[in-house]
């Protein structure tokens, strides 16, 4: 368009020539394709430009569907011992073997015994090719306690072994017990996060909103809970779990107990949070609206600190899924036979075991893993739902 | 103000009903594993196969009441407590305000330690991750963050340990050379817990430090859209002094009302890697209490703890109003 | 010609004090260390030990061993403390005190001692409410004390009372003599009350009676005023990081170049995590560890022997086997109670362990494959006892439950039981140790082969003794035989129904324990025998006839495979500084008799150049 | 050059919105001019990208924005001349102009303020950047500020938070703030939407000292054309982010050519206008006011009263001010023994000075405010109901029966909830229909109030202040109630859009029967909608009478004063400021004796006949209060 005029002079009375037609599209709005998706669409939208989040949400869909068929992935089964490779350490894969390519391969290794200090010490057999076999007939296993199949991803070869991460003190696959240990952290600890979730948010969800006695008598409670350190909680929960139930169980019920007194702290962040937004006028509106108080708070006040819960979701869920590591150090929570990736880190308990076979700690990385995959999940989840983005 | 005072005195009266049945909690807590103190320290020794002096120990159930039920029993403890006697812990054959002593001051050093720490590292790095969200910077702390969170910290204590042995030569565990355990405080001494104590600190800080720089970081995140940001920007205020003044204390919501759980919740968190590190806090001794079910040790404590916490709670609520005075604490939702 | 620690004759610690001739009694007990192989050595120096926790501080008298009688290495039992001893019909026992020998504190040690605890504590109705503690009486009657002298005393029964010099000799006996001098200041018969009171209240007790038991405590030796007859007194009052014990420059024993035992000064007994003492061991600080090693710290122990200056070395345990499975013949579940009691299923469970697996997973196989027995350390082995029952043959096992009625199988090849159940054993433990769990993984495995399956639940211990006594459990797993070297003169009680904490029949134990007022007798035949062969024991009155009793109880309970054993002779780690002289190479590590190191008097431990 | 350059000249300014699948281009390459001293007025239409250019001169736009083009500042202290886009956006110099230099007014006021810190604070923060002041010094500054913007006690204003203020209120506060430096620019959005007429002169008044006194230039983006008329040198007509027209005000006023521009200039409400005459908007929208809402047609309830209201009070402590529980913290009475009633299908106008309750007033009415005391009925098919007593069923019925658009529309739309969410959500509270029954009449809605059907996935912060407010409008209708209380519904609406909502509101009424109370400062509006019209001052009703008898006819003294103050989009009729631009607690001293209070208790509502009542003293007579 035109100047305005240069500096100072008196301004032209200036009428823009185009034509003019009130009724003319609005250009100024954007696409339409927005129209009549639903938010949740809208969120979805969203959440698939953030690729990161979207590879872990694609990364944490694989891992659940990898529990599934956590027996065909596995080389060994979770309790298989090999009695000749005791604390073996890692096996390299190689490719080429003396400059040729001869595929997917591990030496051979050869233990032999030190007496003074009785340890078994391993070396590679450069002359033992081991060709690892794919899609291949292996240990034979009952597929979810109910078909037998012995069909594998991966096998050794023929007579020969393959501890990609090495073996533990029973000679036992330490990669494989790590995938039959996903099906346990990968599913249990989220019972008891979403337990302490849903009673946070509506517990302390009505605390904050109704306020008054209601909020006076939660707030003792959670009082109470709070002062009260998880330990001897444990120690008593543990005590009074019926004898014979099995340990999973025990544990199960354990972390849905804990579920239940963990909400304390995600209440009083609730709660706080709503003391605050209840003031709000959108609030008042859908009070006047004849909205009822679950609806005000899971719509309206909830969503308001979505990042928050979030942020707290996939906080607590490292630990939920270590959280029987510190069980097992009161000598409760998992047991073998039952496996998980805090019990087989708890086999990494002393600094005698750290020093001398410190791939015991290998299960820490599927942690780390799954840990960073929630939270980027979270991320893309909160940036998703945040309307200013 | 006057309100707000007379929320504060009523809130105290409330305190004593709360910590009442608090206490009983945890007796019933410290009571629902089978068995008593003596049962089980029996059973000890009998596992080494040492035997008992079972005079004493008929002699100590007689004169704690072990015989008589469980109410009274209760009454016993909670009367002894209100006259500042918080009886006798039988594994230490002494009074609990004698076994406790130096090992409270210890925790409370590491403890405050820790969570200053945890804040000077948090709220600088959540106000960051806020600010940069997606940068490298941003990335690189959540991720070191989450894997202190991810790495259980027995293993963390392990490992640092292990490496402070190696590289430093720093004697393992504990909070200083055993050489000073008992001695009166010297540079010596004072230099030696320097050296010791960054582990457990490091240790404890690290799951809180990532907990909270991503809580600090999603509220800020919250909050800096917010329109009164706009407003302060527009005065032309610093962008940081805005932050601060702005989202940042709106974002402090959470971190407030979580007040009253953050000592008790260092402290629990703090005990597996005392057990672990051996440190000469409480953590380990409550925990041998519990399982030795030495019940008025234990009791004592987890009573100072719960204390502690319902305290905090109070200032967590009184702060929360002074930090937003949207907030009324005493009436009801309006509708 | 006596001499004294440069530690004592600086006076840095303490007033002067008296010459070391005038320290030591008359006749002091003279070791003759060249004799059994050892070195003379010399004196000074500090050791570090760890422990586990506080109350840990009970292996200080444990391991210095300081007893009336004890037991040396080949467990003979000799006068210690006592110049000599006299037993008359095993019902009469007569010691004989040292001259001039006194209490560290220097006060004289004399038949006083042994009066004031007879007479003013064992009698008195306050400090024992029973009267004389229980293990004195024999047939609910105490014995006849007499103070002979100034240096007698004279305890005698109307009955044999065979027990009585083990007990003496125990890692911790029942303590016969105070140092009276001291302890009647606390003593309502001795004190006045003003007196009386103001000490209750210095010392935060509640009345005289516990001020009297705090101050006299010997087990852990919390009073550093205590005088004692130990190698080292203790010189900390808890609560503490670190003990210290310091030499007692009274002490009884001298070498034979007439150096005053013992040799080390000083002891600090320092308390860490259980787990970190492995760790801490390791890097070198501890100068002498027995207690909280485990064989599997053993390699990383190993290890450090080339960064610092240790020695690890590997005893042998005593128990009769390291973990054994105990089937509950008082169970409540009546089908496997009928089943335990068939001595075919006992046997096929214990032939279908594969015990040389697990020695080569759990022990390196440096362990020793056995049942529940004694070991060839002991004067009583034979070694039919270690095979009884205890080779791996599957078949035969499957054929002697085939016989005993297991011989219906269900869908997944397990054995019903005859009511139709699977046979399923839910095992509990404790889980106090990882070699449990080890060889449960094992023996899950090798019973599965036998049709049987398991089940592992850990409770507390002391929920699992209560489910035991209730008849809860049908299976548990513990330790072994805690003496597996007896000789003839120490009690086969273990192998006997004698207490309720047998977990394979508590409550034909808790019968004999309650006289007959609680429990049940018990009524399968060769427990019977066992029962009255104990019995038979403890009125024996000559060496071979209980040589005679042992062997045959030990055969009828090897046979009989009451408790079903794994591997014994386990190894146990035991480091000590590489300048430390003295410590055996290979020793027996045990409770009792063994004292852990006591049988091998660390009083003559020393540094070499230090 | 010229010696007298521009203070302000943006050229070729751009800015767009990043969105789904597109972009929102707010404004187009849009060139104008400041010049020092002076007034140049921005109007349009609503959503035509006002408020977009004001944020985008002080450079603080949302980040997302993509911003093109120059805007070059001429700062009169330092004769720089700069351009405030090329400047690093946080940079210092940046930021020594913003506030300093450039004040703004914020549109909504209401969420314009850090609930968290008192209007006091947030003001004085200003010159705690800027100026090198003490404490005591700023609190000075600042009261006088407040004093200034028409705050009876400052004093205590200085110590209140935000949510304590009425709406008119926080707007002065907001005003305080961007004058409280002494800008040489101020950019004013929207500054007296919540402003009744007296309240509004006043302001205009000191922007024009502040104007001729300090030369301070002026960027005022309004709706309202008699402001315009009364305050600009130069206009400048935009729509949908394009310049359409531009010129002096003369020019503008007198020979308006661009067809927007007349459009704009039809569309006003004027009190000449007959009331059954409907309104020119730019667009007439086609729209089924009977398809529109679903309403069902209940039994006719017996009365022709649907509301009752009898003696109404509130007060409010606040929060702080009170001191340290010294002496009882000082209490606002902010609806003052108010009774009336509202008619069935009849327009119930409330004006009313700024601060004098009628937000507070109106949600009681709808239970939003426990009142202190005080009965409310509510008349339905079954019988009257207690409304601030309701409970269950009850509640219920009124829930569905009574609605509110609110004061300020921002804060009462769920920042997280996209406009298709926040307009079906009272039918899916109150379960009408299906999910697509419920879709389509959120479609009618967006249309009938003039949005683009893509609104609906937006997030309300994405939207214009005239749009929100249309957004909250529509919520309130989409149940079809009987009485909607409508808070200034209109007050950030350019005239052609507003046209086009009254008429949509009259057809309802008229249709469907609604019922409306219809609060407002604009009194040219009241005129054209209300049947009746309550005048409100200090919490208490003074004059309530039906329109025309108030219009012609008025009574009270500041039921006159407020008519002698309606801007008019006429040149030759400017507002006296001198007259009309006193505070109203002066103006209140020279009322006659007989509306004078002395002690409480001592007035009454004396009638005049036709339902006209007016508070007077207990016994005056009638026929003096008539002039
Ligand atoms: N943050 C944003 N994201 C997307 N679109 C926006 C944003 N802010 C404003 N808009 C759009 O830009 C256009 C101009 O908005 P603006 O607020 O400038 O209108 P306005 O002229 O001030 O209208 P009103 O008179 O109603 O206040 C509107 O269509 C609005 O929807
Ligand atoms: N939450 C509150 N706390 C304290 N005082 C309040 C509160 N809400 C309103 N007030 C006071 O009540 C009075 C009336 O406010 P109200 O919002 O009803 O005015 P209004 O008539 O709507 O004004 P406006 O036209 O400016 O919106 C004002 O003086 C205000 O300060
Ligand atoms: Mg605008
Ligand atoms: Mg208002
Ligand atoms: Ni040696």
């Amino acid at each position: 368009m035109t100047k305005p005029g240069a500096d100072g002079d008196v301004l032209p009375h200036y009428v823009r020539e185009a034509p003019f037609d009130p009724y003319a599209d609005d250009a100024a709005s954007g696409s339409s394709t927005l129209d009549e998706a639903s938010q949740l669409k809208l969120m979805w939208w969203r959440f698939r430009r953030h690729k990161l989040a979207l590879f872990s949400g694609i990364a944490l869909l694989i891992m659940y569907f990898m529990i599934v068929i956590v027996e065909f992935l596995a080389p060994y089964k979770v309790h298989t011992r090999n009695m000749d490779h005791i604390f073996a350490p890692p096996q390299g894969v190689h490719l080429f073997h003396d400059g040729k390519f001869v595929g997917p391969f591990v030496y051979g290794q050869k233990m032999t015994l030190d007496m003074t200090t009785l340890r078994r010490v391993y070396s590679d057999d450069t002359g033992d090719v081991q060709k690892l076999r794919f899609f291949c007939r292996g240990e034979p296993y009952r597929f979810w306690g109910l078909v037998d199949a012995n069909l594998h991803l991966v096998c050794p070869a023929e007579n020969g072994h393959f501890f990609l991460l090495g073996t533990d003190r029973l000679g036992r696959d330490i990669f494989s017990r790590i995938l039959y240990g996903a099906r346990i952290s990968l599913t249990i600890g989220l019972l008891g996060v979403a337990t302490s979730f849903v009673l946070g948010i509506v517990i302390g969800g009505l605390a904050g909103y109704w306020g008054g006695w209601f909020d006076l008598v939660v707030q003792r409670i959670i009082e109470m809970l709070q002062s009260i350190p998880t330990i001897p909680l444990w120690l008593a929960l543990a005590a009074i779990m019926p004898v014979d139930w099995s340990p999973l169980l025990v544990y199960l019920g354990i972390t849905f107990i804990l579920g239940l007194l963990d909400w304390t702290g995600l209440a009083r962040a609730v709660r706080s949070k709503l003391l605050a937004l209840r003031e709000e006028d959108y609030v008042l509106a859908a009070q006047l609206m004849g909205a009822k108080s679950p609806r005000i708070i899971g719509r309206h006040l909830v969503p308001g600190f979505m990042s928050h819960l979030i942020a707290s979701a996939t906080l607590t869920i490292p630990s939920m899924i270590l959280g029987e590591t510190t069980l097992s150090f009161l000598g409760l929570g998992l047991r073998p036979p039952i496996t998980s990736w805090g019990v087989l880190l708890t086999e990494a308990r002393s600094v005698s075991v750290l020093a001398l076979y410190p791939w015991l700690l290998l299960p820490v990385i599927p942690v780390i893993f799954v840990i960073l995959a929630f939270n980027f999940l979270g991320d893309g989840l909160r940036d998703a739902a945040d309307p200013y983005k | 103000m006057r309100e707000m005072i007379r929320y504060i005195a009523w809130r105290f009266m409330v305190m004593i009903p709360t910590l009442l049945l608090i206490s009983m909690l945890i007796f019933t807590i410290i009571e629902l594993p089978p068995g008593d103190f003596f049962e089980s320290y029996v059973e000890e020794l009998k596992a080494i196969g040492e035997k008992a002096d079972m005079q004493e120990i008929e002699d100590l159930k007689a004169r704690y009441g072990f015989d008589q039920p469980m109410p009274i029993r209760y009454l016993n403890w909670v009367g002894g407590m209100l006259h500042g006697d918080f009886g006798y812990s039988f594994e230490y054959r002494m009074p609990v305000s004698d076994v406790v002593g130096d090992r409270l001051w210890l925790t409370i050093l590491v403890s405050t330690v820790t969570i200053i720490l945890t804040w000077l590292l948090a709220f600088p790095i959540g106000i960051y991750s806020a600010t940069h969200q997606y940068s490298w910077g941003d990335y690189g702390l959540t991720l070191f963050g989450l894997i202190g969170l991810a790495v259980p910290n027995f293993v963390l204590a392990l490992i640092l340990m292990y490496l402070a042995n190696i590289w430093f030569g720093t004697s393992i565990g504990h909070l200083m050379d055993q050489k000073y355990l008992s001695q009166p405080m010297s540079w010596e001494k004072f230099k030696s817990i320097l050296e010791h104590i960054w582990i457990p600190v490091i240790i404890i800080g690290t799951a809180g430090t990532a907990g909270m720089v991503r809580r600090v970081r999603a509220n800020l995140l919250d909050e800096l859209h917010k329109q009164y940001v706009m407003t302060a920007r527009a005065k032309g205020l610093h962008p940081f002094k805005v932050l601060m003044k702005y989202p940042f204390r709106m974002s402090l919501n959470f971190f407030i009302s979580d007040i009253g759980s953050i000592l008790p919740a260092v402290i629990s968190g703090a005990e597996i890697t005392a057990v672990v590190l051996s440190l000469e806090t409480t953590g380990p001794m409550l925990i041998r209490a519990l399982q030795a079910q030495d019940m008025y040790l234990a009791g004592s404590f987890l009573m100072f703890l719960a204390f502690l916490t319902v305290v905090g709670v109070l200032v967590s609520d009184i702060a929360l109003a002074i930090l937003d005075p949207r907030i009324r604490l005493r009436g009801g939702s309006t509708k | 010609a006596f001499q004294d620690s440069e530690f004592l004759r600086s006076g840095a610690n303490g007033t002067s004090l008296p010459p070391v001739a005038e320290r030591l009694p008359k006749s002091p007990r003279v070791v003759k260390l060249a004799e059994s192989g050892k070195l003379p050595g010399r004196h000074g120096g500090t050791v570090r030990m760890m422990i586990g926790s506080q109350r840990d501080i009970r292996y200080a008298p444990i391991f210095s061993y300081s007893r009336l009688a004890g037991y040396d290495e080949h467990l003979e039992l000799k006068p210690d403390i006592l110049e000599s001893f006299e037993i008359k019909e095993d019902r009469i026992f007569t010691f004989r005190l040292r001259e001039g020998h006194k209490w560290s504190d220097g006060s004289d040690f004399t038949s006083d001692d042994f009066r004031y605890v007879w007479d003013d504590m064992f009698h008195n109705k306050k400090l024992y409410k029973g009267g004389v503690p229980a293990s004195l009486k024999i047939g609910g009657k105490p014995p006849k004390f007499e103070a002979l002298d100034r240096l007698t005393v004279r305890y005698s029964w109307d009955e044999a009372n065979p027990d009585f010099m083990a007990d003496i000799a125990s890692p911790s006996p029942l303590r016969l003599m105070h140092p009276a001098n001291y302890l009647k200041q606390f003593h309502v018969s001795y004190q006045t009350k003003e007196k009386l009171e103001e000490l209750i209240k210095q010392q935060g007790v509640e009345d005289w009676v516990a001020l009297h038991q705090k101050m006299s405590r010997t087990v852990r030796p919390e009073n550093p005023d205590l005088p004692t007859l130990d190698a080292w007194r203790p010189r900390t009052a808890p609560p503490a990081g670190r003990f210290v014990f310091e030499r007692n420059p009274y002490y009884h024993r001298v070498d034979e170049n007439g150096l005053q035992l013992p040799y080390i000064d000083r002891i600090f007994m320092d308390v860490s995590a259980g787990d970190l003492v492995a760790a801490k061991t390791g890097t070198g600080e501890s100068d002498l560890q027995v207690t909280n090693l485990d064989f599997a710290d053993y390699t990383f122990l190993k290890n450090a022997e080339e960064r610092y200056p240790l020695n690890v070395d590997l005893w042998k345990r005593i128990q009769g086997s390291r973990v054994v499975f105990f089937p509950n013949l008082n169970c409540k579940d009546e089908v496997w109670r009928n089943l335990w009691r068939d001595v075919r299923v006992r046997r096929a469970l214990s032939l279908a362990i594969n015990r040389r697996e697990i020695n080569k997973a759990a022990f390196f196989g440096l362990a020793r494959e056995s049942s529940n027995t004694i070991l060839p350390e002991s004067p009583l082995f034979k070694p039919e006892y270690r095979e009884a029952w205890s080779a791996f043959d599957p078949s035969l096992a499957n054929k002697l439950l085939d016989d005993a009625g297991l011989n219906r199988r269900g869908d997944e090849g397990e054995r019903l039981l005859p009511d139709g159940r699977s046979a399923r054993i839910i095992i509990e433990t404790a889980g106090e140790n990882t070699v449990e769990g080890d060889v449960l993984e094992l023996v899950r495995d090798h019973w599965s082969e036998i049709g049987i399956k398991i089940f592992v639940r850990v409770s507390q211990r002391e929920l699992l003794r209560r489910r035991v006594k209730g008849g809860d459990t049908i299976m548990t797993v513990a330790q072994g035989l805690d003496n597996g070297v007896p000789t003839a003169d120490m009690s086969p009680k273990e192998l006997a129904p004698t207490t309720d904490d047998q977990m394979h029949w508590p409550l034909w134990g808790l019968y004999h324990l309650s006289g007959g007022s609680d429990g049940k007798p018990s009524d399968l035949p060769e427990a019977i025998a066992l029962s009255k062969l104990f019995a038979a024991w403890r009125s024996a009155s000559s060496h071979e006839e209980r040589e005679h009793i042992w062997h045959e109880m030990l055969s009828i309970y090897t046979d009989q495979v009451f408790t079903i054993g794994t591997v014994n002779a386990t190894l146990q780690p035991v480091v000590h500084s590489s300048r430390m002289r003295n410590v055996p190479k290979d020793g027996l590590y045990g409770f009792d008799p063994m004292s852990y190191l006591g049988v091998y008097m660390p009083d003559t431990f020393w540094y070499d150049h230090a | 050059m010229n010696e007298q350059t521009d203070l302000l000249r943006i050229e070729g300014l751009s800015v767009s919105f990043p969105l789904w699948g597109g972009s929102i281009h707010a404004v187009k390459n849009i060139s104008m001019r400041i010049r020092p001293g002076k007034v140049t007025a921005l109007v349009g239409e609503s959503g035509s990208g006002k408020s977009v250019l004001g944020r985008a001169v002080m450079g603080i736009e949302t980040p997302a924005a993509q911003t093109s083009g120059h805007i070059f500042f001429n700062d009169p202290d330092t004769k720089e001349r700069i351009d405030l886009l090329a400047l690093p956006n946080e940079g210092r110099k940046m930021r020594n102009i913003r506030g300093n230099r450039i004040g703004m007014i914020f549109q909504e006021p209401m969420t314009s303020f850090s609930p968290m810190h008192t209007v006091g604070n947030q003001i004085e923060e200003v010159l705690k950047i800027h100026t090198v002041l003490s404490p005591k010094e700023r609190q000075e500054r600042c009261e006088e500020m407040l004093s200034l913007v028409g705050f009876s006690n400052p004093a205590r204003a200085f110590n209140m938070y935000p949510f304590e203020l009425s709406g008119g209120m926080r707007q002065r506060a907001m005003i305080a703030m961007a004058l409280v430096c002494g800008p040489s620019l101020l950019i004013a959005d929207e500054p007296t939407t919540a402003l009744d007429v007296t309240i509004q002169a006043q302001i205009l008044k000191l922007l024009r000292d502040l104007q001729s006194r300090l030369g301070m230039a002026m960027l005022l983006i309004t709706h309202d054309l008699g402001v315009v008329a009364s305050m600009a040198d130069e206009v400048v007509v935009v729509y949908r982010g394009e310049v359409m027209e531009a010129g002096p005000v003369d020019a503008i006023f007198r020979n308006a050519r661009h067809p927007y521009t007349k459009g704009l200039m039809a569309a006003v409400p004027d009190f000449e206008m007959p009331r059954s005459a409907r309104l020119k908007p730019l667009r007439e929208i086609e729209v089924d006011a009977v398809g529109l809402v679903d309403r069902k047609k209940h039994a006719e309830a017996h009365s022709d009263v649907v509301l009752s209201v009898r003696n109404v009070s509130k007060s409010f402590v606040t929060k702080r001010g009170g001191g340290f529980g010294l002496g009882a913290s000082p209490s606002t009475l902010a609806v003052n023994d108010v009774s009336f009633d509202i008619r069935r299908g009849e327009t119930l106008g409330l004006v009313g000075e700024s601060g004098c309750g009628k937000t507070t007033l109106s949600k009681i009415l709808m239970r939003g405010v426990t009142a202190d005391a005080g009965e409310v009925l509510f008349q339905s098919e079954r019988g009257p109901i207690d409304v601030l007593n309701a409970r269950g069923e009850d509640l219920n019925l009124l829930r569905q029966r009574i609605q509110m658009v609110f004061q300020d529309p921002i804060s009462s739309l769920s920042p997280r909830m996209t406009v298709r969410n926040i307009v079906s959500e009272p039918l899916e509270i109150h379960q009408r229909g299906d999910a697509k029954a419920r879709l389509d009449a959120v479609k009618r809605l967006i249309r009938a109030i003039g949005l683009p059907e893509n609104a609906m996935g937006r997030y309300p912060h994405s939207f214009s202040g005239g749009q929100r407010q249309r957004i909250g409008i529509a919520r309130a209708l989409a149940l079809g109630p009987d009485l909607l209380i409508c808070d200034e519904p209109v007050s950030a609406l350019d005239v052609s859009i507003q046209a086009q909502i009254l008429n949509l509101m009259k057809d309802l009424k008229k249709d469907l029967g609604l019922t409306y109370l219809f609060i407002s400062h604009n009194l040219a509006v009241v005129n054209y909608m209300a049947d009746r019209v309550a005048v409100m001052y200090a919490g208490r009703i003074v004059e309530i009478a039906p329109c025309d008898v108030i219009m012609r006819n008025p009574v009270h003294p500041y039921t006159k004063k407020l008519l002698a103050a309606v801007p008019t989009p006429n040149l030759d009729r400017p507002l006296d400021f001198a007259a009309i631009g006193q505070p109203s607690a002066e103006a209140r001293k020279q009322w006659a004796r007989q509306f004078q209070e002395d002690a409480p208790g001592d007035l009454a509502h004396a009638d005049l006949g036709e339902g006209h009542l007016v508070l007077a003293r207990r016994n005056v007579d009638v026929r003096e209060l008539r002039p």
